[in-house]
Parts: structure tokens; C-alpha cells; sequence
């Protein structure tokens, strides 16, 4: 058991304040998600350099072979300084199943402009209603279906469709441009992009099914885990910012001749705040550490995480408001953007409410709700 | 004791509705249902003020004289009540509750004249000038001053959170005529026009994406004395009046209801198996019932003259929340539709969907806006330090 | 509308107060509670000569008229002194019953000794598990079955016994001394007794039968309604003594060298607790004057008001504990009593959830959940 | 970064097991189980002291020359979670705890000798005389007095919720003995044998029946100076580095998750389709996982010689109002049985029933005294305070 940061780990997350801190500018974000593209294809350049696009990957691919945690702090920093690039869509989401779906040469060949920046990628996976259909035809598929909620969609070259197979499911890569493929997108109220997909009738070639693997499912269940993990990360950078932006307006804030923070009622306040994100960085540490556990556990740790830490964003955002007081309301300050990234948090991948249902399912199970979180298996 | 509705009661109430079938067209209705703000847009709520004015309804708790109903208590309650199942238009209330109030008690008989038709007609529209970027809760450190010119005050400073300023013609604004003495005593009650030069109204946008607020800014403003109501120096005890008025706020039972119905439907559409939300709703439903029946129970103390005493303050703390509630519950109840943003405004012009559609759009806007509730018009925080002297005798 | 006591009603109130505050002490109270019969026959005897246990009866009965306001303003009392006095199983339950389905000469001969203080009666509803049946005999009945939690059955000379009869219901009056019948007793968190009631074969002339009446379902659920409405008044005077004691309490210790009620963060709370007894006590007063409306709107208000009460009951006997510190955990004051009473509130005739639910039920059907609390309908 | 067990971890568990196995019998467990308040019997409890003396395992947090294992601090959280599993017996640690460490950091060599074994081995039951009726939160103001005569101490005062003072038979108190200076600077900290003369014990009766507090009245109780620990006057010192101890507490993840899964498995037998049990179940258990993810982290951080500051306080606060709402869910999961109050104690000795049927009978009581975790060894609301300052930095 160890729960400390290495020299390395401390390394990466230096760089990534020093880079994310240095460019951060409220009014340019607010320009930059008002506008057209959403997103600063200069700043991806800079990930690409610093070799964040390839953070996850095998050295064998061309990536640095780094694992959860590194990809924790890199997130939290861009929840911290509400970075809009699509990053889980591009490296975690599609970036994830290529390297747990795909052979030696898709890897390959799809990861190599991926970690040099020259294209993204987008998962679309979850149906806007009736499922997903490919279909084979001589020489490949035909797939139709409608998507919603893809993530990055709107700057993604290469789509990877999730499609039912029979019984079973596979993921397809689909040029985002193919025809029979429609996108259209849409904002997000964190500022985010994202697109609902129309594939009508969207015929592939046989190679297009990645890995050839017909039976996707438990790598796709575990890619979606490793983003929540990414996300509730994303998350507690959002939360700590809203903590210490309360803290620091309580005590420069002067109502009745003294500081809001020297008023007892809003010292507890604070207090409860400032456990909330404790006790949520916990849960998304649990999060991260349990993806490369037992499975029972991981579903667990991931639908605990994002459960809990969606209360405690809730709970967060609207005290971190109520403290500030009318100026919290408003686009003047950081703080509301903070508090819209958070209520994206709570929907993406499945709300609080939805996961708190998965996590009870798992603990009714009275011989898992007495396991500790220490376990045999690595 | 009694909750029934005698026969003139129902008769009033059938003779509302008809008021209100009658002048609440459907588009009126739908840029009312469409509006993420706490009030609706002067574009549209002026067509219902002036079917009110024409009516004689459009002050309707003014002495008579002034152009008033005579409506008991439970005449004003059916009202609301009626307006909100009616989806009819939320006016700025700054004029006929507020600043009317104080000229009809404080204004000269020349202020009379002038000002309270126009607020009855619907003709001025009024701002209210009282917080500052550094006095917010801890209104009497306010620093906009007004200089004494002859017969015209100079007035420099900064007035912040003005709901509609963009909007309106007049202010009425809280501003030091004197730094003697004790802070609330240099401060005077001035009604000013906005069209003055040295007036810069500047646009503060809610998180919601709305424009409600604004920063009104005054570089030497000439205004003429005219427009001070009661002595220099004693705005403080108006302000006070009126701050009476504000927190009492109307009974808003009616348009929390009516809000209610809506979460209801939307959840009987879009989640009628959850049973979380289901609960919570429930709750919000008990929480609702509880406050219309102490509001009840105000009216009932006015009809038989009584005074409703602290309740006032418990009643902005807790409808307030109410509806922060109501929007929360329906952001939860619309899954990942809540993550869709749109940054137009008004919706009601930049929407063509099925009516389902628009409101779900307007959830998440009016969730981020609903934020305000518990910090406009006197935060929870203040009405718990009032409560905690008022109601608990600490 | 008028929600305003009139001079009869604060007479009652005036009464009432001036005889329980006379006799209330904590220290009798406990030994009371402890001991056998767990009640006071002499406190009984007074209720009798007060005219308490006439009051909801009509005149020609041997009552006085009174209404469900008059009874929430003696439970009221109730609550506040923790009268453990079997009133509401005899009076509110057992004589509502007769009243509302006993023949004239039923009602004058059951109701004229329970007038006179001479006898109690309890209320044997709900079934332990299968439902209590009632089998037609040569001449009467034989009834079978295992009824719980019945209110007052240790004190009571006669119970009322719900027995299924084919497909509809009514209401049996049996000795609680008559072959057949077990009577169970035992204590209640609150100190009040109840009893499980065992029925095995008890034979029953037909005249047992109460009104004759084979179908007295709706009659059963109004008496609980009016159950439900008279326990709530009587939450309401545990949480209004609660709250005033704790900020008494508050106003009184001084640690730090300050009274704790002069601490901002004390204060917020002590605010909170008085509000929810405001909400309470408007739930309450809602609930009893539904009673006499039309059935959709009584059910709404009743099992509305059991929830709101329930939540803030919960609330506030939780907070005015944690906030008179150690001492509140003890026997040393009255508190923890009022807290266990709150308890018990909580779960008769049903617990907070199930009315929460039951409430839900209602108002999800839009036109109920938009209607207003006036009606004209008296 | 991991959370997985090296084998010597999981040899070790396994020997930790094996131990339980065969000195926690089932009837010390249902013992346990039916045990409301905070600390079991010492009557059930030595036995299980006498065992884990037996083993060496009585003071495992101890330096090995008095007794104690060189655990690791991992191997202190395995131990932990496998007592809890075990429903092993919770007895009082306020010699292992509190007063042992003192005498081991403040005591004469005489002292430790004296007293050390005794804790050990269980021979010695420790009481806490801190608070006193005027004297909760703010400790510093304590009256007890100790007039110096000759080699002795004439204690007179009294002291409050002084845990099983009635199963004890030695006190640590915090007595004035001077009126000079600061309230602090004049306590001395004393070590008495509750058989003197003079010394009364009053039970103070829970609201949920149990006899965990008393009063300890000291009337002309004549004790050596022996007894004290570190100089006269200087007790404030050692209270504070005593209360370190009792505020961060041992590791219990292991003890709540124990009783989570009991409401588990109550729920899953009393109400499994309850949805809103379910959800209020699935937020305690994440609640849960978060505090004990926090502990690991503190655990992490003294593994590598690190300091857990601030995080005790938190703990406390947390741990106390989790365990609270597993207390009161269960309240909540077991219908009109919550209803039925057993007056009798213990409840091990005076039941009969299925096991089902026992525990539910506890359910009540035990939601009773669990309102006093969030009370004992520190307030929430003096936790608040603390964390105010060392964790939010106001």
C-alpha cells in the first residue's frame, strides 16, 4: 500500500501548473467557449510537445507508458484552470480502446498522428435510442444507428463506433467525414463540445472493426470506467478551485467592518466545503488506484467515486455561490464556470443518481460491504 | 377555523380566470414558461400590465384612491394564485411595490402627481439603486454621494445588482448626503432619470446567461432636488419601509405552485420511475404545502387587522429555497438533456421546438439563474441573523 | 378562511396548560414510565371531569361537540407534557369508531362509560402478518388472527377488532378479557404501552358486530386520518418544547466565557430548528382542518403532514441534542424523553417514508399538485 | 501508487484471523453484538484483553520495551479491520490509550512501573476525570481543587461523564491547583485509585438506557503526590498531547465497515426493496470508503515518518456522524419493531430471541446513545472550530 506521489508524479504535475497557470485568462476562456472552434489547436500542439497525447500509451506505440495516476494529475490541472480541449475524448476515451482493442498495426497506425497531435478522436457510444446496428455485407459492414453525447465529436477526425454485432458488440473506426456519417454539435454548459452522431447505413470495410474483436464489451466497460476516473479528477480540480476561491473571498471580503471569514456561521461553512473536497479527493484516489483491480471492486471504487464526488460538487458549487453572495451569480468572476463544469460532471457517463444505484447494487452484496479497500489482488 | 372559499371568494376567482383567459394569449404564456429569469421580459409583461391597468387591477394592493382594488386578503391570494396557474407575466415590481409604497407614505403631493400613474399604466419603469460593489449585505457603508447644487444634487458613485436598469426609465436610489454622524444618517432617498447625461448603465450577465443585473454608474450627475423624497439625511428609515415591502415580498404560493405543477409534469414525462426523484419531489411537495399554509395563516392575522410580524423574513428564507429546489429537482429529472447549452437570448424568440423540447432547454439555464433566489432581495444568511433576533429572541 | 383560535379554543388551550403544567414533573414521569400500569387512573378521572373524554362526541351521545381542532389543541397539551394517558387509542380511535358506524344505542351504551373515565377502548388493526379473518357463525362470529402494535390494549376493557368478512371489512367489539383473546403488552420508546393482540377462534355474538356494518373500510380510514392529525398536534408540542428548551439552553450556558447563544453558528442553528417547528406546525394545522374537506385533499394533507413532521421531528430532536451537548444524551433532563417521543412519532400509523410516498402518489398527478390549499368545498 | 497487500500483509492477516477464531467465541460476540452503547462489558471484554495479553497483543501501538509490536502501521489497519470483522470486544482504551502513553512520555520511572503492567494486561481499568459540569468544550475552566498537604493531594470537586468510573478502578484527572495567571497555566495533571475515601460515583443513565457515564464526586479525598504526572501546574501540556490521541482516535474503518455490513444485511432482511433505504445505504457506503480511503492516505504518510496534522480532527467529525447515520438507517429499516423499548441491561443477559430478532431489538437503543458520538471526545462543532484554523487556515 502506498497513496504517495513519486518525484515523478510531483514532476508532471508541476509542469502541467506551470504550462496551465501561465496561459490561464478567465475573459479569453469566456471568448473561447462563446465562439468558433471551442478549443485552441495551438495549445493541443503544446500537449503533443510535452508528450501529454501520448501519456497512456505503450512505449512500443510510441506513448510513455504512464498509467492512471499520471493521467489523475494531468486532469485535475485541467479541471483546475477548466481546460476545454478534448483530452479524455481524444486519449483516454478513443485513445484507450485503440490500445486495449487494436493490433499491433492499428495501434500503430491510429496512435501515431493521435500522440503527434494531427488528429483527435471521439468514442460514440451511447444511443440516442433503438441500439446501434452493424451489419456485414461482402467485404464489411454497414452501420446504422444514432449517437448522442460524443464527446470531442466536433474536432475529431476518426470516430470509433460502438455497434452491436449480433449478440455481441464490436468498435468500428469511422472517418468522421464517411458517408452516411452526419455530426452535429452542440455546446455543452461547461464550455465542452459535443456532437449527436446519425450513421445511416455507413458502409466500412471489414478492417474498419478494430482489433477485428467482435465481443468489445469489457474493454469498453473498462475504457468508460478509466474516463470517469479522469473525469472525477477533472472534478476535484474543480472543487479545490472553488474551495480556495471561497476561502480567499471570505477573507478579503469585508461586510459590517470585518472579513465574511471571521463570522462563525460562514467559518463552519467553509469548514464543511473543505471536507467535501477531501473527502472527494479520497474517492477519486480510490477511483483511479481501483481500475487495475478486480473487476467487482472496480465497478465499486468508479461508481462510489462519481456518486460521491457528485454530491460533494453539488453540494460545492452551490455553497461556494451562496458565499459569494451576487457576485457569485454572475460571468464576473471564474466561480461560475467552475460551478457548470461541475454540473457537466455530475451527467457525463451516467449521473450521481445512476451511479449511487450501481454502487448499492454492488454493497447489498453483504460480503463486499464488509471488504476494506486493501486487497490481496494487486 | 376554516380553509373554504365563501361564495364572493369563488365568484372573484371565476371572474379572474375569465380576466385572464382572455388576456394570457398563448405566446404570452409561452415566453413566460421560456424565461430562465426571475422576471419576465418588459417586452412581454407590458401587455399584461396594460390589460391590468385597463382591468384597475394593475396596483391592486394601492389605497383606492391611488387606483387600488379594495380586495380583502383572500381576493389578493386567489389573485396570485390565479396569475401563476395562468402563466401570466412577472413585472418588475419595483415601481407599484416598492418605490409607489414610499411616495404614496413619503412623496410630496407633486411626486404623487407625476409618478404613481405612470407606475399604474406601466408607463416608467423602475430600477432600484441601492447596493454597491462594497456594500452589499451591509447596505448603510453605501458611498455614492450626492452634492447639494442649489436646486440640484450632484451625484458620483456606483450602484451594482439594478435588476432591468437596461430596461427602465427611472431609479430610485439610496445615496450619502452627509458623512456626519453615524452611517445611516447621511444618507438620503433620491427617484432620478436614468436618461440623465453622466448615466452609464453597464451589463453584468448571470451564469445562467441572463441579463437581469447591471452597474449603473454616475459621473456628475445634475439632478434636480425635486426628486428627493422626505428630509436630507433620512433616507435610512424609508429604506427600512420599503426593505419591509421586499422581504415580505407578495404571496408568491401561487407562482411556486404553479412551478410545482411544472416539475411535475416534466418529471411524469421524463422520469416517472425514479423513485429518488420521485421522494425529493414529494418533499418539495410537503415543504410547499407547509409555507402556502403559514402564508394562509399571515392572511388570515391582516384580514382581522393582525401584523404578520417576523414571519416575513421566514418566508423569503424559505420560498426562496423552495424554488431553488423546484429547478434543481428538474435538472435532475432530464438526465443528460441538462447538458446541452444554449446561449441565445430570449429564448422564447431563439426556440422552435415541440413545447416539451423548449422547457427542457431551459432547465439548466434556469437552475444556474434560480442560484440568485437565496441572495437577491436580502440573502439567507441576513434573514437568519434577522430571524435569530425576531423569531428565536437571541 | 380563518385560521384563528376563538375565545372557546384558547379556553381549552388555557385549561389544558394550567392542569398538565401543574401536575408535570420529569423525575414522576420516569418512575411512571418504568413501573406498572404505566399510566394514572387519578389523572384519568380528571380528563373524565374536564369533559376531555366527551369531547368529539355529539351531545346526544353525552359529548360536547368539539371538533378536530379542539382535539389538537389537547394533544398539543399532550405532547408537551408527555401525557402517556391512553387518550388518542380510546377517545380519538375506539370512540371515532363508534361514533362514526355505532347504532344510537351502541353508541350510547359503549361511549357513555368511556365518557364517565369508567373504560378504555384500543383499536386492533393492523395484522401481525395474515389478515384477520371473521367467519360467519350460527348466531354470530368467530374471529381469528394476530393484530400488532394496538395502542392502549394493556389499559383497555374492550377492543375494537378490524376482521375481513368476504371481501369487505368491519369492525368487531370484543372484551379484551373474552376466551380466545391473548393480549401481549409492552413498553414503547415513548413510554406509552401498546400490545399484540392474539385472536383464536373468539366467538362473537352477532351484535358484535359494530353498526351492523360489513363494509366500514372508508370509516376506518377516516378514524386513522383523524388519528394521524391528533398525534401530529401532539408532535408539534414535543418539538415546540424541544426547541424552546434548547434555546433556553443556549441563552443560559456560557463556556468560552460567552453564552452559546451568542455564537453566530449556534444561532443559524437555533433559527433552523424554530423554522421547522413553524413548517410543522402549519403541516399540522393543515392536516386537522383537511379532515372535514373532500377525500383527495384530506389524504394529500394528511399523509403530507406526517412527513413533513416526521422529517422536522427528526431534525429537530437530533439538533437540540447535539447542541445541549452530553447532558442532552441523558436521562438528566426531560429532552431525551421529548426526543423518543418524536420517535414514536415518527413511526405510528405509518413511518415518514410511507406517507412520503403515499403524498408522491398523490400530487404526481399534475392537477392535485397544482391545486391550491383553499377550496371551495368547506 | 497501490492499494493491494504485500504477502507478509496477507501472512499476517491470516495470523490475525486465526487468532480471532479461536478467542472471540460466539458468545462474546453476541455480546457484542448486543451491546448498544460505545464500549462493551469490561466483564465480556477482559477475556478478550486477557487473550491479546496472552499473544502480546494488548498494547500493540506501545514501544516494544513496554510491551507493545512493532507493527507497521498497515499491520495496525489490517488488525483493525479483521477485530471488527471478528466482533471482537471494544473495551475502554483510556489506559491503553490515553493515560498509558502519558506516563510512558511524562511518568517517573516509578509510575511506569506501577502502572504500565497493570494496563497491559488488564488488571488496571482507567477513568477519565477531565470535563466537570461547568466544564465541557472549554476544559480550561475546570474547578476541581488540590490542596497541597505534605506528600499528599486533599482533592475536593467533581467530575462529569466519566466513562465506566463505575467499572473502573483508577482515575487520571485534571485538578487546579493553583488560581494564579492564565485558567491553564494552574492544572496539574493527578493519577488517583478510585477506592479513596471521599470519592462518590453517581451513574448518569443514557437516554437510550445505558450506564456508560457517571458523576465523580471528590469530597475531602486525600492522594499522593505520587500521582502526579510531570510538575505541579503543568497538566495543560499533557492534556493537550493526551487529547491528540483521543481526537485522532485508532484506525476504526475496520469497526464501521463491520457495522455497515451488519445494516447490510438488516436492510437486506427487513426492507430490501425499499428504494429509499437503498440509496440512503449507497451514500453511507461511500461516505464510508472515502473516510477510510482518507485513513490509508494518513496511514501512507506515517509509513514514510509523516505527520497526519489537521486530518485527526477531520476523522473524528466524519467517523462520528457516519457511524451516527448506519445507526440511524437501521432505525429507519425495521418498521413499527423500532417501536418496542427494552429496559433491562445487558441486553446479552436478559434476551432470548433469534439473533434476528435481538439485534433488532438493539436497533432502537443503539440509535439513541449514537447521539453522543458526535458529542464525546470533542464536540463536532469544537472539531469545526478547529479545522477552521488548522485545515481551512481562517
Amino acid at each position: 500500500m502506498n497513496l504517495q506521489f513519486d518525484s515523478e508524479h510531483v514532476m508532471l504535475r508541476d509542469s502541467a501548473e506551470k504550462l496551465l497557470a501561465s496561459r490561464f485568462d478567465f475573459r479569453a476562456f469566456q471568448k473561447l467557449i462563446d465562439g468558433e472552434p471551442g478549443w485552441t489547436p495551438e495549445l493541443w500542439t503544446i500537449f503533443a510537445e510535452l508528450g501529454w497525447l501520448g501519456l497512456p500509451f505503450a512505449e512500443e506505440d510510441g506513448g510513455s507508458g504512464g498509467g492512471a495516476t499520471e493521467i489523475s494529475i494531468l486532469m485535475e490541472a485541467f479541471g483546475k484552470y477548466l481546460v476545454v480541449e478534448p483530452y479524455l475524448a481524444t486519449v483516454v476515451l478513443g485513445g484507450g480502446l485503440i490500445a486495449a482493442l487494436g493490433s499491433a498495426t492499428e495501434r500503430k497506425a491510429l496512435l501515431e498522428p493521435v500522440i503527434a497531435g494531427r488528429s483527435r478522436l471521439a468514442f460514440a457510444h451511447d444511443d440516442a435510442d433503438a441500439p446501434t446496428t452493424a451489419v456485414r455485407r461482402a467485404g464489411g459492414y454497414a452501420i446504422t444507428g444514432a449517437k448522442k453525447v460524443v464527446l470531442g465529436a466536433p474536432m475529431a477526425e476518426t470516430l470509433l463506433v460502438s455497434a452491436r454485432l449480433d449478440g455481441t458488440v464490436g468498435v468500428f473506426v469511422v472517418p468522421s467525414d464517411a458517408p452516411g456519417v452526419i455530426v452535429r454539435p452542440y455546446r455543452m454548459v461547461n464550455g465542452e463540445r459535443a456532437a449527436d452522431v446519425d450513421l445511416t447505413g455507413v458502409t466500412l470495410p471489414a478492417r474498419a472493426l478494430l482489433g477485428g474483436n467482435e465481443d468489445a464489451g469489457s474493454a469498453i466497460e473498462l475504457v468508460i470506467h478509466r474516463a470517469i476516473a479522469a473525469l472525477s479528477a477533472d472534478a476535484i480540480g474543480a472543487i479545490a478551485t472553488m474551495v480556495r476561491a471561497t476561502v480567499d473571498y471570505a477573507k478579503t471580503r469585508v461586510q459590517f467592518g470585518q472579513p465574511l471569514a471571521s463570522f462563525q456561521a460562514l467559518q463552519h461553512r467553509l469548514v464543511a466545503m473543505k471536507v467535501k473536497e477531501e473527502e472527494a479527493r479520497a474517492s477519486s484516489r480510490l477511483a483511479t488506484l481501483a481500475l487495475d483491480g478486480p473487476p467487482d471492486r472496480r465497478l465499486r471504487a468508479i461508481a462510489g467515486a462519481k456518486a460521491k464526488i457528485g454530491r460533494c460538487a453539488r453540494a460545492v458549487h452551490q455553497e461556494a455561490i451562496q458565499l459569494h453572495g451576487a457576485i457569485g451569480t454572475t460571468n464576473e468572476l471564474s466561480l461560475g464556470a467552475y460551478a457548470k463544469r461541475l454540473v457537466a460532471y455530475e451527467i457525463k457517463f451516467g449521473t450521481t443518481r445512476e451511479h449511487l444505484a450501481r454502487y448499492g447494487a454492488m454493497i447489498a452484496r453483504p460480503e463486499l460491504a464488509a471488504e476494506g479497500l486493501l486487497s490481496a489482488a494487486g | 377555523m376554516d380553509l373554504s372559499l365563501s361564495a364572493e371568494d369563488i365568484a372573484f376567482r371565476d371572474e379572474v380566470r375569465r380576466f385572464l383567459a382572455s388576456n394570457v394569449p398563448d405566446a404570452m404564456r409561452r415566453a413566460h414558461d421560456l424565461t430562465t429569469s426571475f422576471l419576465d421580459d418588459p417586452a412581454i409583461s407590458i401587455h399584461f400590465h396594460r390589460a391590468l391597468d385597463r382591468r384597475g387591477w394593475s396596483v391592486p394592493h394601492w389605497p383606492v384612491e391611488h387606483g387600488g382594488t379594495a380586495w380583502t386578503p383572500v381576493q389578493h391570494y386567489i389573485f396570485d394564485v390565479e396569475c401563476g396557474r395562468a402563466g401570466a407575466p412577472v413585472y418588475n415590481s419595483s415601481g407599484s411595490h416598492f418605490v409607489g409604497p414610499v411616495i404614496m407614505h413619503y412623496g410630496t403631493a407633486e411626486q404623487k402627481a407625476k409618478y404613481l400613474p405612470r407606475i399604474r399604466s406601466g408607463e416608467d419603469h423602475w430600477a432600484q439603486g441601492y447596493s454597491e460593489p462594497g456594500s452589499g449585505s451591509d447596505l448603510a457603508s453605501l458611498k455614492t454621494r450626492a452634492d447639494s447644487d442649489g436646486d440640484d444634487y450632484i451625484v458620483n458613485g456606483q450602484k451594482i445588482w439594478t435588476t432591468h436598469a437596461h430596461k427602465s426609465n427611472r431609479i430610485f436610489a439610496l445615496v450619502r448626503t452627509s458623512r456626519e454622524g453615524k452611517r445611516q444618517a447621511g444618507i438620503t432617498f433620491l427617484l432620478m432619470d436614468l436618461d440623465r447625461p453622466g448615466i452609464t448603465v453597464r451589463p453584468i450577465i448571470g451564469n445562467g446567461g441572463d441579463h437581469e443585473f447591471n452597474e449603473v454608474f454616475f459621473d456628475n450627475v445634475r439632478t434636480p432636488k425635486s426628486g428627493r423624497v422626505g428630509e436630507e439625511n433620512h433616507g435610512w428609515e424609508i429604506a427600512k419601509y420599503l426593505l419591509e415591502f421586499e422581504r415580505g415580498g407578495s404571496v408568491i404560493a401561487g407562482r411556486v405552485r404553479a412551478q410545482f405543477a411544472k416539475l411535475v409534469r416534466m418529471v411524469g414525462a421524463r422520469c416517472p420511475g425514479d423513485p429518488g426523484v420521485l421522494a425529493r419531489m414529494a418533499e418539495i411537495g410537503t415543504d410547499l404545502d407547509a409555507m402556502e399554509m403559514l402564508g394562509l395563516t399571515v392572511l388570515s392575522e391582516l384580514q382581522t387587522g393582525g401584523h404578520p410580524g417576523p414571519i416575513s423574513s421566514l418566508l423569503k428564507l424559505r420560498w426562496s429555497e423552495i424554488r431553488q429546489s423546484i429547478c434543481e429537482l428538474a435538472l435532475d429529472a432530464i438526465g443528460d438533456d441538462a447538458l446541452r447549452w444554449i446561449g441565445e437570448r430570449p429564448l422564447y424568440e431563439n426556440l422552435q421546438l415541440p413545447q416539451e423540447d423548449e422547457e427542457t432547454l431551459a432547465v439548466t439555464l434556469r437552475y444556474l439563474n434560480s442560484r440568485a433566489y437565496t441572495i437577491m432581495g436580502g440573502t439567507s444568511e441576513i434573514q437568519t441573523n434577522i430571524l435569530a433576533k425576531t423569531l428565536v429572541g437571541l
